[in-house]
């Protein structure tokens, strides 16, 4: 057994068996936790202050390398995936079409959220995670099952987790010291990476965002776009091309000033409250480059971020074929149920065949990060396939519900719109 | 004579007024409704103004589906050697043009409803006179029959007393529905005959027993209202049913159905409209890029994204050009049934791929509100669904290709 | 215990073998019999003998279809935490590689064809010693009943004097039929009485009752020979009905069909091992006209040769790994319809789509037959028809997705 | 009326009618043709000397621009068509298998075809050709007709038709004079453009064979691919890069020394005898340079030798959709016939739906060449619809068959290769 869930298990075991076994137990619990939540910070963000600095950064460490072919999540991961859907479909689902129309993720559902721990999975238990070993797979499976739900929101939800997972992956002594007590705590500030420019043809290794050294820090200028949370968020990772180095990521407080935040909503994932950051002659200290600035981390950095996004666009597919297959089969025209026409049920098949091979390809890449192994080819091989096969099953779901897939009624017209997103995004989460 | 499938020079002015709305009013005002949903695009009525005040011979007027088949006696003359070049063609061009501008401000324009193409396509000389020039909405659909006419369960029962039938039942999807003066609902005599008892009758909007049940919220084409009606003892004059108050085994609803054949290239040239507006923009964000469109080269020559917009741009040109032959054979009087289907069917499933890959082309441009790109692939789908969806239309298709029925094909 | 998708190391040397093989034997030797159509390649008696020295636990061994099921008692041990790599897994990884090398020649390998699966399946201990290790040919279609097998109209009468059944029909598309040992012929006892009736019968291949018809010349896999069969009056013992005699209305006819389960992914994993051969080498041609694909940018910022690579690398990726799955699952006794389906379908479409596409992007070097491409795109095609069509693959996994009989989704 | 085909006419007058009426007619007509065959000319080829010189080449005069949208062909057209499609699929598609099998298409066919006017389509009046106007639309027509019966026949036809309406277009006097006088006469030599070079990606303007200026001529270098009739060819269009000034087309007769032939027989079209040519060393005569040079020219060539492959497509998908229709109809299975299943019944319907937008935008590309308008875009879109539309078409018609597609029995695996050449090839034949 590879990985471990003791850390999480602590937080969240008494509950755990409870909500695997009664939806109810799952949403009373959810509620109760809501009461206990604390005022979200105003975007000028909290202070970030090093607590206890380690020497050097704590890493959680990689498993072991597997030899057989399994398909099988380990028990821990089992519990959580379950626990995760659980809530997912019991308070995300209800909850999508409100937050899809008003560009926000309901405060309430975000805090209840954190108690799932999602930014505990990519944190050293040194500095206060969850998870004894690195788990990509994991963040696939959370972020899979709370797409389920719905991917804004569960967009929303991860994209603090993204931050944390790059800082324990990535961070120095000092940035870890500083930003990640106040990412595990009972109050995680609202975080997204931000690689995404706002034009055509986008390639993450040719980034108008620049830096320059200057002095003792950097100046950064540019535009990220379609931030998840960027206006309630207090802390980015940005990435940028540094002088003629290559591309690099920072760390930046939202406080710092010369950003300028926008509301940028979009076709899909609206509840993420995506939105436009501006830099205009940000001054940042030596402290926030992240990795050390090196094209390798960034690299890594991206093709993390495709596996989040495939996860989502796994989770959202999941969603529209249990959508449909009750839906066909009750939907009756012609005096039989409409799943007897071919053309209807073998659109049904093709939507499971396509799903189950975007998810097993982003299993395997997300498998070979746990073990060790280069993913990048495995990484644009599955988003290739999210974002293709992903958004025909968007737009197969719509058309199987005919103008009734139309109408916002049903939930298959936000997946359609939310399934073209990962084909389109860059970042905003890793897993 | 000869072979030539270029835009006919006489509908170049047609095109160009057209194209002059879809700028100027319709895309000034396309994000404006997308966003103001359910509100009434006021700008229209000025629009609609102008253009009846030019009359339904030619300009923009011929533009609005509720023209079709209607002035196909206005220009009886041929024009050269027996081909005809005509209202069919006109229509689609100016309605293809109008919805590169935006195909919901299109579909809510007043007086340019389903409904006219309905009554106009079977009303009688009293009928036209009463109801011409009215804004009318068309309420086929109920909530348990889709695609299936057959099974529409809106009764019209007879009142011998009153001399007026009793309409009973629920209609969805009706376009322009809050909006329009009429309502030309679908009801049965007798569920029990079939589509032979299926008759459409003309509801006045403020009649009382008509009643708006609610305003679907949709994906896309968001200017144009989608109301919900419940008919509650709805009761209308026996003057206001259309065509023949006989069951006829053959003929009463083959007459309503001919509605159908008329509209749906002009469907298909609504996902043409679409799909070139996001093929404009795109090879413009393209060249911004640093991609151009290399026709001389081979598409595996060039960048990704050339080789993208040609493949995009090829199955635009196949869509558009079937639905322009089927409104070609609709002027020369040929049998459509299949070149309409063929249209209908291509370019519903091409506007939809392609808007959507033009989304993804543009990246974060063209996923976000700032352009129009993410717009247009939500109201270019509903294209490939309502007056019959890809399904029904591959139906028609496959058996008249194959000659089948529909209980052997079903 | 971990989610892992990598190729066991257990199997590596498997893997290694088959690839050599494939590389030294197959490859060397595809063309040749492409052209030599009908011509019985000598140079697989060798390998054949050399992998039954090897005996049938491993190796080389693993990768015939024949081996399948029948080996599944050989490992019953679990590898680790109860999660298996047995068989299944490790005869569809050496069948994937040989057929990288060349299906037509996988094909007709001696003593590897589909009669032995049927065998292996359902052969009692007295058969599977008569019958084991010689080379077995399955004939199931008829002229008239394709994926139909209830309509199999070959007759089997019992003659109660003799104790022989007495088979009358014609049976086509038998793969290795002229050069196999044996023959199981599928036949029914009682027409009558559909699928419950249909047994298979072993029929030596030298029996005067069974007369070749003809050989095919086709498409692709043409090493592998063909063979359309007429059944005159053929005497077969009553020893050699394999499974039970009787008519049962369930049973006997599921039994036989859990071959097709057995082999569903060996035929998917047959098209990944083609399509792989076929993107290898065009990404070494891609590489000499100086395309590198590059997986660290996004498709739509390289050359469109990568991008289409990349595209064609992907569903080729969904495909491999829907057949591991399909594989895994039989080794874990997991039922697994639904994914040998899936893979199936995936894998046979994926296959010849890729193939076809790769011929293009080579050019005249890809459509010659100076490179394999043309042929590979000719022998794949094969993968997406036989062992169940696509359409038939697409009914099973709609009828077990949505809860549906055959009655039902025809 | 823009075109008239009056020497075509007066060639073929008094049995035009009786093969519209009755295929019997045409039979003996064309078997009565075949027996005043001349012996095919050896590779070295026959001796190309001008005639009677002209002041300045002749030219077809190009249509007048229609303005109405038409489909219907002129009567001419219609007559023409009828009658090369009925040929077509009385004579080449019973003798398709062999053809394809023994890669040659029977010389008796080829004769006959002769007989149809090929060569005289796309040659001014003046020089013994048969059509008052220029008109692509025709020879589009003419192909798609023939291919109905085969591919690779009427590749092996239409080869020196091409070369016939390059010389009528681009030839000057001289060229005009010793080529054309044998194109249209009762024995026209074998010949064929040939632009395509064995390499992937093959990019017709960017050239690997090459031509250098030396004294009084030009010295070529390469190797052409897949070229149609290539061992008893006599006459032969090269493209080459000529020096830096761009492509140009050289006109070259077999006999030159330094060009060796070898068959080369691929996937499809192999009734056309495809072969490769190369030039070691070849020196040519300034008169060999074609159109002067002039890229535009070229670039020409190129998009007119695209849309004879889109005629080639069509007719063969028309043929796919003429066969599959009545065998699923005949094909019964579970107790009716196939074409009962929406799969079934749908697929047929794509092929339907597709072929008639490629034939549609075919059309469109060659009456734009009618009427002097540009089109080399229209020609791009309507390539890439054949291409891929028809490879589709070619598998879907297999798939139809099911294990019967897949054997020589049916003709169907035959336009499943053929229906490849159309994404592959460039030149070999314009229109």
């Amino acid at each position: 057994m590879a990985v471990g869930l003791r850390a999480l298990n602590r937080l969240a075991a008494s509950d755990l068996l409870e909500r695997l076994g009664l939806r109810e137990s799952t949403e009373r619990l959810l509620r109760g936790a809501s009461k206990t939540t604390a005022q979200t910070a105003a975007r000028a963000g909290r202070t970030f202050a090093a607590a206890q600095k380690r020497s050097k950064p704590a890493r959680q460490p990689k498993g072991e390398r597997t030899d057989l072919f399994d398909l099988t999540p380990n028990d821990e991961q089992q519990m959580l995936r379950e626990s995760v859907r659980d809530f997912s479909l019991a308070k995300l689902r209800p909850a999508a079409h409100d937050a899809d129309g008003g560009c926000a993720a309901p405060t309430e559902l975000l805090t209840q959220s954190n108690e799932l721990g999602l930014t505990m999975v990519g944190v050293p238990e040194e500095l206060g995670g969850a998870v004894e070993q690195r788990s990509a797979v994991t963040s696939v499976l959370m972020s899979e099952a709370l797409a389920q739900g719905d991917m804004g929101i569960a967009l929303a939800c991860l994209a603090p987790a993204g931050v944390a997972t790059a800082l324990g992956l990535w961070g120095d002594a000092d940035q870890q010291a500083t930003y990640l007590p106040e990412m595990v705590g009972d109050d995680p500030p609202a975080a997204a990476l931000a690689l995404l420019e706002p034009r055509p043809l986008f390639d993450p290794l040719d980034l108008q965002t620049r830096a320059r050294r200057s002095g003792d820090g950097f100046v950064l200028e540019g535009a990220k776009s379609l931030v998840p949370r960027a206006s309630d968020g207090e802390l980015f990772i940005v990435a940028a091309q540094l002088e003629d180095e290559g591309p690099a990521l920072f760390v930046i407080e939202s406080g710092t000033p010369g950003i300028a935040v926008e509301p940028e909503p979009a076709m899909g994932v609206r509840a993420a409250g995506t939105g436009r950051l501006t830099f205009a002659d940000v001054k940042l200290p030596v402290g926030a480059l992240l990795g050390g600035g090196d094209p390798a981390v960034y690299a890594e950095c991206v093709a993390l971020g495709r596996l989040g996004w495939c996860a989502l666009a796994v989770g959202t597919g999941q969603a529209v074929l249990d959508y449909v297959i009750p839906y066909v089969n009750e939907r009756r025209a012609f005096g039989e149920p409409v799943s007897h026409r071919q053309a209807v049920a073998f659109a049904v098949a093709n939507i499971a065949i396509e799903l189950e091979g975007m998810r097993l390809a982003t299993y395997r890449a997300a498998a070979r990060v746990d073990q060790g192994l280069s993913f990048a080819r495995e990484a644009a091989l599955a988003r290739r396939l999210c974002a293709e096969r992903g958004v025909a099953i968007g737009s197969d779901g719509v058309q199987l519900l005919g103008g009734h897939g139309y109408v916002k009624e049903h939930p298959v017209e936000r997946w359609y719109r939310d399934l073209r997103a990962a084909g389109v995004m860059e970042g905003a989460l890793v897993v | 004579m000869a072979i030539n499938l270029e835009t006919p020079r006489k509908f170049q002015q047609l095109v160009d007024q057209s194209h002059m709305v879809a700028v100027e009013i319709f895309r000034k005002n396309s994000r404006k409704y997308d966003l103001a949903e359910h509100t009434y695009p006021k700008e229209l009525d000025m629009l609609a103004a102008v253009i009846e005040g030019q009359g339904q011979g030619g300009g923009v007027g011929g533009a609005g589906a509720g023209t079709v088949g209607s002035s196909n006696g206005a220009d009886k003359a041929k024009d050269s050697g027996g081909n005809r070049n005509g209202s069919n063609m006109a229509t689609l061009l100016g309605l293809t043009e109008l919805c590169w501008g935006d195909v919901g401000l299109l579909l809510t324009m007043p007086r340019q409803g389903l409904g006219q193409a309905a009554i106009a396509a079977v009303a009688n000389e009293e009928q036209l006179k009463r109801f011409g020039g009215k804004w009318a909405a068309m309420a086929i659909t109920e909530p348990e029959a889709g695609s299936d006419s057959a099974a529409i369960r809106t009764t019209a029962k007879w009142d011998e007393d009153e001399q007026e039938y009793v309409l009973n039942g629920e209609k969805i999807f009706v376009t322009s529905g809050e909006r329009a003066e009429l309502v030309v609902v679908w009801a049965s005599l007798d569920p029990s005959q079939g589509r032979a008892a299926i008759k459409s009758f003309v509801v006045e909007r403020d009649n009382s027993g008509l009643k708006l049940d609610r305003l679907e919220h949709k994906l896309g084409i968001r200017a144009s209202d989608t109301a919900n009606f419940v008919l509650d003892n709805c009761r209308v004059p026996k003057e206001n049913l259309l065509g023949s108050p006989e069951i006829a085994p053959k003929g009463g609803f083959s007459g309503v159905m001919q509605t159908f054949d008329n509209t749906r290239p002009l469907v298909a040239g609504m996902a043409v409209g679409v799909a070139r507006a996001c093929l404009d923009r795109t090879r413009e964000l393209l060249a911004e890029a640093g991609i151009e469109i290399d026709y001389d080269r081979p598409p595996h020559a060039q960048p990704a994204a050339a080789a993208e917009f040609i493949s995009m741009e090829s199955d635009w040109e196949a869509a558009r050009l079937l639905t322009l032959e089927a409104a070609w054979m609709a002027d020369n009087r040929k049998p459509n049934s299949l070149q309409a289907s063929m249209a209908k069917a291509k370019a519903g499933r091409t506007g939809t791929d392609i808007a959507l890959r033009c989304v993804a082309l543009a990246g974060a441009t063209g996923f976000g509100e700032g352009e129009l790109l993410e717009k247009w692939a939500r109201d270019v789908k509903i294209l490939d669904i309502f007056e019959g969806t890809q399904q029904i239309q591959l139906l028609i298709i496959s058996r008249l290709l194959l000659g089948k029925t529909s209980g052997e094909l079903k």
